[in-house]
Parts: structure tokens; C-alpha cells; sequence
């Protein structure tokens, strides 16, 4: 973000649109798509994490920032992962 | 006559992570924030797929209609709230104000209508403990739509997760009125707009969390 | 890029007049050299208080039912007549154990060294956010609070543990203990809050902080290894934080998250507690660690062996931390093929381990040794935690771990670790830093008494230990004598217990030295040890703002014993004829 | 005796593995500290500051780094090896022996339940019977155990047999083992589960087959005096 050649800034509308018709997309596969329950799990959270995606690119700026402050956001997923893959297989392995 | 190591140039200040202090700081703050919302989310994952039976399916209990609205609310504070970041990056106090003034009302109807939600909850019958004794639900598990082995931790990991993040939420309105006073003072400007961008950074990942818990809470 | 953080940088200017009341000077101050010293006096009192419970559990085991000297003061819920009840000797060892893991070495090893070392060894003048830090204090102070509230909480304080098995520490009707369990849990969701600023505050200031010149791999062991643990500090507590709120909500509103009756599960709690609970006696060690090597470094009048390899062993160790937790749960029921690669993982961490250990021997090879009182407790560092560490592969081992696991061998390797381990590297470091913190020096003639009597009653106390545990003593017993194959232990039980108690009274010569040398002690120079770090090229103690200018540094922290030089160290910030001008300042300095 | 490095004797068939295994493991470490510690002290009585000393200039060495850093993952790698078998002989959920004496264990504040499976040698039929802090098994022929806690976690720990396994509440674990002595054990709870946790006591007693016979014989008719 440098003061003196500031980029212009990205359309925001258009991703609140984007997460607005994903919102409706989830809801209508939820409840009216019968796919059988792995693969709508499966659907319903790749799309959780694509809305996630989008909140943590654009509205964070994570698309426009340095490579240092994306390794420091990202760093805690791979433990959050390490604890619940881990403990599931007390159950499913 | 001094060795090698000694005679290295100071090596030009490759200092920070090329962000200013309070976004550092919030985005370390974030990490933490992570890992508290994982010890929660986390448990609830573990707690269904090693429950005793199966759990209560979607639309049952919770109502989807009146949370989808919440999640639609919660998203367009997000704009709200980025498009006052990127007007007063311009410069444009009228429209910081305004904006500011916008993620205020998305975020304290957001918790105007779970605080509702929850009311009607216990109202029905569900309870952290599970299904109230003679309650509307109760009849529900007698009649075996709603699964009686795991209603009582449905109940711990739902107000749990949720509460936790309307709590956060809460915070962020508390913190975003404080902003929006500063704004009216003119507080901010196109130089430092330090305390928008941080406070903005917070509410996005209070909505992300939203985003997750919305689909792994009400919807599957 | 550097536009932005100049723009906005606040901090950085020399310091000023000092004009501040007494109040905002030392009760509420912003200043961390004062919040160091605040957590200091803190954590010494929770550290005596937890060694005075130990007293309390060492006459109990050692002298089973007999009224406890003096302790007909206490009142009947705890030791009738002065003999301790059951319920009471549980909560002593809960006790004991929580004010040790996080009121003493916790708040010692980050709160006093993490606060005060970072802004003076990167050469900044204070931290990155001084007012969150005065914050952290307050709140760890509150939380302490909170917590010693317990043992006036009808049903006397928490027993269950400093690991708060569930469901034992969430049922009042098993346990018999209610308020004072809450109240345990509520003070560390409170203490975590503070330990989350802390940490925060800590990773932002080295990030964004440190003075020209101060490139990553110039910085000081110790500050690598404050920067690692604030990091695990930061993701470890809120994983803490979270089950003990689940904990607290299952006692109060009702969840059943712990309750397998109602769909929870038991062994959920334990793998939360741990999977904090690992990285968190990595927090417990990591900074006593780093600090040994600066002493150690230091009294060898060599640079440390291996830098680099030290500093990818302590992220190592870092990282290998949080992989590893499940070797407390190997007997809990978990599955027996995690249990497995969790025993591999755990066997790892002697790698990074080793490379540390032998670092440091490599650093005294062929030094040229002072044994000041720092030097002589850091290298007893060395000697004991490497006992603590290899009775760790006993119990990472899984099949040896069937017998040991809660016994007393335990017991042994968590006090070689967190006494022979930070303990002594904290006593070491304490009277290292005393003279930057109160510009006196301690006693060198009562710090070597008090060094070589804790040394052998450490020992003494602690050694045997591994024999009880060895024959099956298990921990948290009020009485071994109990069964038949334990009375035959019970000289040894003695002969710790008078041990410990010898132990107990020779910190009194350490506590008599510290409060005492804060008036009397000699006046110290600004540098004492002749050490080579930034905090050392200011007067003892530091004056607001730390720097009267902002420092350039021009090498690594170790640069003892240059051949050429006219001195045997060579400070980072003395500029040498060889050495380039410093890069000209960005506007805002 | 107490004072030694030594185990107490073991009185179960992989009592001997993990023993050794322990003695492994004690030779190793023990190696490890006599190196670390003797080359501690000998550094500090050569290197001590004398007038004149002076400290060699040197920052590290790689090729003792690689050293140290490889023979250390090798050892501990063997180690790890080594163990894998054992530990999956004791706990792995498909190494019962089939033909295993079952046993049902309950643990409760502050005592242990005992469930046999009477003279048809099967759980959950008529004849079953249970004592209250006494086990009795046949010496030689493997046993197992299914653990269960009616309250909190208890811990089943039999010193000899080299055998511990907590009992969770709300869990099922089945833990077998196989005694090579006849005689009198204790049996005690290892994992702190209330004020009574240290007199949760239980003896055990290995009988041959008759003996065993004999005993259970004795429970029958005691049983059916008591109906
Ligand atoms: C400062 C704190 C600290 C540290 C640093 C460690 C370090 C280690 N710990 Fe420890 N541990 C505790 C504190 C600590 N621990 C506490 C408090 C408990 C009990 C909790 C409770 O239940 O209350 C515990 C319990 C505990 C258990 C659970 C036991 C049980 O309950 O059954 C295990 C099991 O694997 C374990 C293993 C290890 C290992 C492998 C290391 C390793 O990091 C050690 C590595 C170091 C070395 C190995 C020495 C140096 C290396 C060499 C000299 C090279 C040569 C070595 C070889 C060839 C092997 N620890
Ligand atoms: C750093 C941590 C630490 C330290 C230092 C100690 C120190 C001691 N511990 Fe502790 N201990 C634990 C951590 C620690 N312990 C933990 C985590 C447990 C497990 C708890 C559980 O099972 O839940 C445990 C359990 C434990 C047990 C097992 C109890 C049981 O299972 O039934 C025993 C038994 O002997 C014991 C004894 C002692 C003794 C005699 C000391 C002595 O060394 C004490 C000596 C005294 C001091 C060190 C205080 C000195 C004071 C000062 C120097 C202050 C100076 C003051 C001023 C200047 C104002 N401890
Ligand atoms: Cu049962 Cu301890
Ligand atoms: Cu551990």
C-alpha cells in the first residue's frame, strides 16, 4: 500500500454479490439438492471455504499483501487441522 | 586484522513484516483468534462424528430462514465496512462516516436477531443442556424426528459456538461505535486510517467465522 | 512498503525527561522494564507459595498422618488437629502444580525476561503496544487473584489435578469440590487473556521493532526463543482457553460437553488440555534455554557453537511441540495406532534436543570459563536437563511408558525438567539481569552458597524419585503407605521429604540476597558481565526510553574473544574502522 | 534394593519385553549421560579461566553438528523400532489371543468390580458372579479384561504384570494379560480419581488350574447358599 501510487481499489460490490448468490447456492443445496450425504457435506463445505476465501482476499487484502503477513495468517491452520484430524481417528480410521 | 564474520556490512534494515504496528498486531491477534474458535468448532466436529447416534437434521430445531437472513446482514457489513476503509483511504470523511455508520446497524441487528433466536430457542425448548422436559421439542423426540442420545450435546455445542461468536460480534460493534466517534471528530485521514483498517480486519474475520459456522451449524 | 510503517511509526524517538507520577512510574506504568519488574515480585511470591505447599505434601508423604508442624492453624475443612485430610492433599498437589506451571516459571520465564530483554536486546525503546503490556500485568494479577480465592471456596480449592481430568473435575457429586474448581477455571481464562496480550505485544515488537542492523539472525539466542514461545504462547492458550471454558460451562449452564451419559466425551478434554499442554512446557523451557546459552556464551568468553543450528533447534523443538501431545495419553483408552505415531514424533524432539545440548558443551570446549553465579546455575541447566530429557525417552517409549505412566518416575522427570531445567536457568538468570533491573549487583558470596545447597538438595530431593517410580509408586497419592509393595519405599519417602525440606530453607538465602541486595547490594556498572548486547550499553537500570539514541548494530551477539580486538568482547553496536556507516535513518527517527 | 536402577521382578509374559526394553533404553541414556556429563566436567576443570587463557575464536562446526544431530535420529529411530512391537503385543485392539478367559472390570469411587465368568467360562450368562476388590486368574493362561468406570477415570495398574490401562467412563476397553506366577499381587488405581483415589486397592491372586478349579467351585456353591 504505498501512498504515492495507490492502486485503484478492487470491486467490492461485486464480491459482496459473489457472496451473496453463494450464500443462496448453499442454502438450495442444503435443502433441496438430494445429493447423497458425503458428497453434500463435501459441496457444502467447499463452498463454506470458497466464501471464506473470498472474505480473507478481498475484504482482508490478503490478494494485495506481502508474502510475509499470508505465511503469518495462514500459519495456525495446518495445527488447527493436525487436532481434529488427529482426534477423529479415535472414531473413524 | 579482525576475522570475517566481523567485517559483515550491517545488512540494510530488513525490518517488519513491511506492515505497520496495529495491523501486525491484529493480524497476530487473529491467529490467536483461530485457534480459540478451533478448540470450539473443533470440538463440536469431533463430538457429532464420535456421538453415540445420529444428530438432529438441519431445519428441525434451528431456524434456517431467519439465520440465512443473519448471514446476508453480517456479509453486507463487510462491504459496508470495506467500502469505509476504502473511502477514507481517499479521503472522503462524509462517506467513512456513513459506511461506518451502516456496519454499526448490520452488526447490532446481527445480534438483535440472536439474541431473538435464542429466546425463541429456549422458549421451544432447547437449552445448553439439551430438550426441556414438556416443551414443544420434547414432543419431537418422543416422536422420534428429533434424536433424543444427542440432543444434549446438540445443545452444548450450539450455544457454545454461536454464543462465543455473538460475543465477539458484540466486541466488534462495542469497538466500531468507539471508531465511528473518532470518524465524527475526524480522526482519521488519507495518512492514518490505522484504527479503520484494524477494526476492519477484526470484523471480517468475525464474518468469516460466521461464514463456517453458519454452513457447519444450520445447514449440514 | 516502507512508506507505510515510517508514516505511521510513533515510536522509535530518544527518550525524554521523565516526568511522570509515581503512580504512572511504577504501579501503572507503560514502561516494560517496570512491568518486567512488576511480574517479577509477582511470580517470586507464587513461587514461594507453590514451594510452601510442596512443604506441606513432602510431610505428608514422608510422615503419613502425623499432624503437620504447625499445622493446627489451618482450619478443620483442611487438616483437622494439623493432619492433612485427603481432599485437602489433592488440592495442594492441583495447587501446587497450577501455581508453579502458571503463576511462577510461566509469568518468570515470559512475563519478567520476555518483557523485560526484547525492547533492550533489539535495541528499541519500548515495546510495540506499552499499554496492552501494562494491561497483561493487571490482568495476571486479577487472575492471581482469582485463583487464591479457591481455598476460601466452601469445599476447599480444585483437586483434580493441575491436568483437571474431566469428568472428576466437573462433578461436584465425585469430586466434592465445586466453587473452588470455577474459580480455578475462571482465573485461567482470565490468566489467558493475559498471556495472549503478552504475546502479541512480544511477537509484534521483534517483528517490527528491532534497530537498524538487527537483522534476524544477529539476534541474541534469547530473543529467538522468547519470539518462538510468544509464538506458541499465542496458539497454545486459546486451545486452553476454550476447553476450560467448555469445562466451566458444564459445571454452570448445564453442557455436557465432558459427559459421556448425555453424548460428550471424556478423552476429548484430555486431548484439548494437551494439545495446549505440550507446547506449553516447551513455553516452560524455550526461554530457559535461550537465556543459558547467552550466560553460557557468555562466561566462556566464546561465541556460542552452532548459532544457526541453535536456532532452527528451538523452532524445531517449537514446531515438533505441537505434534507430539498425545504421549500423555498413551494409557488414557486413546487409539493404540495414533498412539504409535505419537511415540515417533515424540522420540524426534531428542534431535533438536541434542543439537542444543551439544551446542552448549561446544561452547565451553575450549573456552576460557568464569564461573559466576549466572554461569554456575546455567551450567547446571546443562547437567540436569539433560537428565530431565533422556527420563523423557523412557516414557515416550510407549511399552515402558505402560509402567511408568503416572507414577513417580513422572514425577521426577517433570521436576528435573522445570526445576533442574528453568528453575535453575531462571535463578541463573535473575542474577544476570539484576543489575539492569535495579543497578545493584547480588551477593556473587551468598548466590554461590545459595547455588551449591540448592544444587545438592535438588538432587537429593529429586533423584530418588525415579527409584519410587521405578517400583511403581503412583503420583497423587495421599498415603503409600497404603499398600504392602510401598511401605518397603517409605525410608525413601523420608529421605526426600527431609531433602526437600533442606531445599525449601536454602531458598532463603536466595530470597534474603535479592530483597536485600535491592538496597544494599554494590553499585553496578552499566556493564558487569562485559557482555556484548544492546541492553549492556546502557546505564544500569536503563533510563525511560532505554536509548538515547537509536542503536546501529554491526554484528552477531557473540563476538567474544575476536582475535586482533584490544578487549576479549566486542559489543553489536560498536562501530569498528572496517565496519561501513550506518544506512542513514528514515525520516520519523 | 529400593535404591536401585533394577525393575522389581515381573510376573507376566511381556513383562520380560518391556523390561528389556526399559534396560535398552537405560543403556542408551545412560551412555548419553555418562558422555554429556563426563565431557561437562572435564570442560570445566580444563577450560577454567587461569591467567593467560584465552578462549579460541571458532563459531561451530558442521561436521559435528551433522554428527551429533544423525547418530541421535539414528538411536532414537532404533528405539522407536524397537518399541513398535511391544507396545502393539499389549494394546493393539486385534492381539487379544482368542482364547482368553474373559473378565469384566467396573471401577467405581473407590473400588474395583470384579465380574467372572463362572464354570461355563462365558460373560453375561447365569452362572456369572462378582467380587468386590479380588481377582483371581490361572497362572499361564492369558486373560482379558473389559474395563469399564461407572464414574470417573480410574486407572488399572498392576505393578508386576507390567500393566496399566485406564478406565474411562463411557468407554469399553479391553485389556488382556497372561501371568507366569502364581502367588499374591496388589492390584492399585494409577490415575487420581477423587479422596480415595490412594486406598483404591485391589489384591490379586494367580491360582494354578486346580487351584483355580477349586476356588471357583467354592464361589458356586457359596453363590448358591447366598440365593
Ligand atoms: C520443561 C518442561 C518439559 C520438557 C522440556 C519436557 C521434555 C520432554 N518430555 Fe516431558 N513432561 C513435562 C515437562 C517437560 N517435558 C511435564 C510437566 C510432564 C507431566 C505432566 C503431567 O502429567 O502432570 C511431562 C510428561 C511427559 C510424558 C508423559 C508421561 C506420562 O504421563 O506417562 C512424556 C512421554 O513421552 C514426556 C516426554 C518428554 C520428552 C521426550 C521430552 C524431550 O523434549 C526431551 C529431549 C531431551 C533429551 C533427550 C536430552 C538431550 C539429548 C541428548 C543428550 C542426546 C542423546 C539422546 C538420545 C540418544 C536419546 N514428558
Ligand atoms: C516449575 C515447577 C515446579 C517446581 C519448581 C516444583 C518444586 C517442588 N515440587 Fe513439584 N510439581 C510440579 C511442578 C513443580 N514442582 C508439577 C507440575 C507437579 C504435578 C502436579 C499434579 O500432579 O497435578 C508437581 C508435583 C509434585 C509432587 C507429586 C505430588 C503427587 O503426585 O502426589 C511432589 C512430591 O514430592 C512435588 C514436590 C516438589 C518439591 C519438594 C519442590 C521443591 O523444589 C520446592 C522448593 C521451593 C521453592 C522452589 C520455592 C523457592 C522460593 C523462592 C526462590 C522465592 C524467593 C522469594 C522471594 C525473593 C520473594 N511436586
Ligand atoms: Cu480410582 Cu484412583
Ligand atoms: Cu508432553
Amino acid at each position: 500500500m504505498d501512498l504515492a501510487h495507490r492502486k485503484p481499489h478492487p470491486n467490492y460490490l461485486a464480491i459482496w454479490a459473489y457472496l451473496f448468490v453463494l450464500t443462496i447456492v448453499e442454502v438450495a443445496v442444503a435443502f433441496l439438492s438430494h445429493l447423497p450425504r458425503n458428497l453434500l457435506l463435501l459441496a457444502l463445505v467447499f463452498l463454506a471455504v470458497w466464501k471464506a476465501a473470498l472474505v480473507a482476499l478481498y475484504f482482508m487484502h490478503l490478494r494485495f499483501e506481502g508474502n510475509r503477513l499470508r505465511i503469518l495468517a495462514a500459519a495456525p491452520l495446518p495445527l488447527a487441522f493436525i487436532l481434529v484430524l488427529a482426534v477423529i481417528t479415535e472414531f473413524r480410521w | 586484522m579482525a576475522h570475517v564474520a566481523v567485517m559483515e556490512p550491517p545488512a540494510a534494515a530488513e525490518r517488519g513484516a513491511g506492515v505497520y504496528n496495529e495491523k501486525l498486531g491484529m493480524w497476530i491477534f487473529l491467529g490467536s483468534e483461530v485457534m480459540f474458535f478451533t478448540a470450539l468448532i473443533g470440538s463440536y466436529i469431533i463430538l457429532r462424528v464420535g456421538a453415540p447416534g445420529p444428530w438432529a437434521p438441519p431445519g428441525v430445531v434451528l431456524n434456517i430462514p431467519v439465520t440465512a437472513f443473519n448471514t446476508f446482514l453480517l456479509i453486507c457489513s463487510s462491504v459496508s465496512m470495506v467500502k469505509a476503509f476504502a473511502s477514507i483511504v481517499d479521503g472522503d470523511q462524509q462517506k467513512l462516516k456513513f459506511w461506518l455508520l451502516a456496519t454499526i446497524l448490520c452488526g447490532a441487528t446481527f445480534v438483535g436477531i440472536q439474541v431473538y433466536e435464542y429466546a425463541h430457542l429456549i422458549h421451544r425448548g432447547f437449552l445448553p443442556s439439551g430438550i426441556r422436559e414438556g416443551s414443544e421439542l420434547a414432543e419431537l423426540v418422543a416422536r422420534g424426528t428429533l434424536p433424543a442420545a444427542t440432543a444434549g450435546i446438540y445443545g452444548s455445542t450450539f450455544y457454545t459456538m454461536t454464543g462465543f461468536h455473538g460475543f465477539h460480534v458484540t466486541c466488534g460493534v462495542i469497538c466500531m461505535i468507539w471508531v465511528f466517534f473518532k470518524a465524527l471528530r475526524g480522526g482519521y485521514s488519507a495518512t492514518d486510517y490505522r484504527g479503520v483498517e484494524v477494526i476492519g480486519l477484526y470484523w471480517h474475520f468475525v464474518d468469516l467465522v460466521w461464514i463456517i459456522l453458519f454452513t457447519i451449524v444450520y445447514l449440514v | 512498503m516502507a512508506t507505510t510503517a515510517a508514516t505511521f511509526d510513533q515510536v522509535g524517538h530518544a527518550s525524554h525527561v521523565d516526568d511522570r507520577s509515581f503512580i504512572r512510574k511504577y504501579i501503572f506504568s507503560t514502561d516494560h522494564k517496570i512491568i518486567g519488574i512488576q511480574f517479577l515480585i509477582m511470580s517470586l511470591l507464587f513461587l514461594a507459595l507453590g514451594g510452601a505447599l510442596a512443604m506441606m505434601m513432602r510431610w505428608q508423604l514422608g510422615f503419613p498422618g502425623r499432624p503437620l508442624p504447625g499445622g493446627s492453624v489451618l482450619p478443620e475443612t483442611m487438616a483437622p488437629g494439623g493432619v492433612l485430610l485427603p481432599e485437602f492433599y489433592n488440592s495442594l498437589v492441583t495447587m501446587h502444580g497450577t501455581f508453579m506451571v502458571f503463576f511462577a516459571i510461566m509469568p518468570l520465564l515470559v512475563g519478567v525476561f520476555g518483557n523485560f530483554l526484547i525492547p533492550l536486546k533489539i535495541g528499541a525503546p519500548d515495546m510495540a503496544f506499552p499499554r496492552l503490556n501494562m494491561a497483561s500485568f493487571w490482568v495476571a494479577v486479577s487472575s492471581g487473584i482469582i485463583m487464591l480465592a479457591g481455598f476460601l471456596a466452601e469445599g476447599g480449592h480444585a483437586g483434580a489435578g493441575w491436568t483437571a481430568y474431566a469428568p472428576l473435575s466437573e462433578t461436584p457429586e465425585y469430586s466434592g469440590v465445586s466453587l473452588g474448581q470455577q474459580l480455578w477455571c475462571v482465573s485461567l481464562i482470565v490468566l489467558g487473556l493475559s498471556s495472549m496480550l503478552g504475546a502479541v505485544n512480544y511477537i509484534a515488537t521483534v517483528i517490527n521493532l528491532r534497530a537498524p542492523g538487527m537483522t534476524w539472525f544477529r539476534l541474541p539466542l534469547s530473543i529467538w526463543a522468547l519470539f518462538i514461545t510468544a509464538i506458541l504462547v499465542l496458539l497454545a492458550i486459546p486451545i486452553l482457553a476454550g476447553g476450560v471454558i467448555m469445562l466451566l460451562f458444564d459445571q454452570t449452564i448445564g453442557t455436557h460437553f465432558f459427559q459421556p451419559a448425555a453424548g460428550g466425551q471424556v478423552l476429548l478434554w484430555q486431548h484439548l488440555f494437551w494439545f495446549f499442554g505440550h507446547p506449553e512446557v516447551y513455553i516452560l523451557i524455550l526461554p530457559a534455554m535461550g537465556m543459558v546459552s547467552d550466560i553460557i556464551a557468555n562466561g566462556s568468553r566464546k561465541p556460542i557453537f552452532g548459532y544457526h543450528s541453535m536456532v532452527f533447534a528451538i523452532m524445531g523443538i517449537g514446531f515438533l511441540g505441537w505434534i507430539v501431545w498425545g504421549h500423555h495419553m498413551f494409557q488414557s483408552g486413546m487409539n493404540p495406532t495414533l498412539g504409535q505415531t505419537f511415540m515417533i514424533s515424540t522420540l524426534l524432539i531428542a534431535v533438536p534436543s541434542a543439537i542444543k545440548t551439544f551446542n552448549w558443551l561446544g561452547t565451553m570446549w575450549r573456552g576460557n570459563l568464569h564461573f559466576h553465579v549466572p554461569m554456575m546455575h546455567s551450567v547446571a541447566f546443562v547437567a540436569m536437563f539433560v537428565i530431565g530429557g533422556l527420563s523423557g525417552v523412557f516414557m515416550a517409549t510407549t511399552p515402558v511408558d505402560i509402567y511408568i505412566h503416572d507414577t513417580y518416575f513422572i514425577v521426577a522427570h517433570i521436576h528435573y525438567v522445570l526445576f533442574g531445567g528453568s528453575l535453575f536457568a531462571l535463578f541463573g538468570a535473575i542474577t544476570y539481569w539484576y543489575p539492569k533491573m535495579f543497578g545493584r549487583m547480588m551477593n556473587p558470596f551468598w548466590g554461590k552458597v545459595h547455588f551449591w545447597l540448592t544444587f545438592v538438595f535438588y538432587n537429593l530431593t529429586f533423584f530418588p524419585m525415579h527409584q519410587l517410580g521405578l517400583h511403581g509408586h503412583m503420583r497423587r497419592l495421599y498415603d503409600p503407605t497404603q499398600y504392602e509393595f510401598l511401605r518397603a519405599l517409605q525410608p525413601i519417602n523420608r529421605f526426600i521429604s527431609i531433602s526437600a525440606f533442606l531445599l525449601f530453607a536454602s531458598q532463603a538465602i536466595f530470597a534474603l540476597n535479592f530483597i536485600l541486595s535491592w538496597f544494599r547490594g554494590r553499585k553496578a556498572e552499566a556493564n558487569p558481565w562485559r557482555d556484548n548486547t544492546l541492553e549492556w550499553s546502557v546505564p544500569s537500570p536503563p533510563p525511560h526510553g532505554n536509548f538515547a539514541a537509536t542503536p546501529t548494530v554491526y554484528r552477531g551477539a557473540y563476538e567474544y574473544s575476536v582475535p586482533g580486538a584490544d578487549d576479549d568482547y566486542l559489543p553489536q553496536h560498536r562501530r569498528l574502522p572496517t565496519d561501513p556507516a550506518p544506512a542513514p535513518q528514515p525520516a520519523g527517527h | 534394593m529400593p535404591w536401585s536402577w533394577l525393575l522389581p521382578p515381573g510376573a507376566s509374559t511381556f513383562a520380560g519385553k518391556i523390561d528389556f526394553l526399559y534396560y535398552v533404553i537405560l543403556a542408551v541414556t545412560g551412555i548419553a549421560f555418562v558422555v554429556v556429563e563426563a565431557a561437562l566436567v572435564v570442560f570445566l576443570v580444563k577450560y577454567r579461566s587461569r591467567p593467560g587463557r584465552a578462549a579460541q575464536y571458532v563459531h561451530g562446526s558442521t561436521k559435528a553438528e551433522i554428527v551429533w544431530t544423525s547418530v541421535t535420529a539414528v538411536t532414537v529411530v532404533v528405539i522407536g523400532l524397537m518399541s513398535g512391537p511391544v507396545w502393539n503385543l499389549v494394546k493393539g485392539r486385534h492381539s487379544v489371543p482368542a482364547d482368553a478367559m474373559p473378565l469384566a472390570v467396573t471401577a467405581s469411587q473407590f473400588e474395583w468390580h470384579f465380574t467372572y465368568p463362572g464354570p461355563d467360562g462365558r460373560l453375561g450368562t447365569a452362572d456369572d458372579f462378582t467380587l468386590r476388590n479380588q481377582l483371581h486368574v490361572v497362572v499361564n493362561r492369558p486373560a482379558v479384561a473389559l474395563l469399564r468406570s461407572e464414574d470417573v477415570i480410574h486407572s488399572f495398574f498392576v505393578p508386576a504384570w507390567r500393566l496399566k490401562q485406564d478406565a474411562v467412563p463411557g468407554l469399553g476397553i479391553r485389556v488382556w494379560f497372561q501371568p507366569t506366577q502364581v502367588g499374591s499381587f496388589e492390584l492399585g488405581c494409577a490415575e487420581l480419581c477423587g479422596l480415595g483415589h490412594y486406598r483404591m486397592r485391589a489384591q490379586v491372586t494367580v491360582h494354578t488350574q486346580e487351584d483355580y478349579d477349586r476356588w471357583m467351585a467354592e464361589q458356586q456353591t457359596q453363590n448358591v447358599a447366598m440365593r
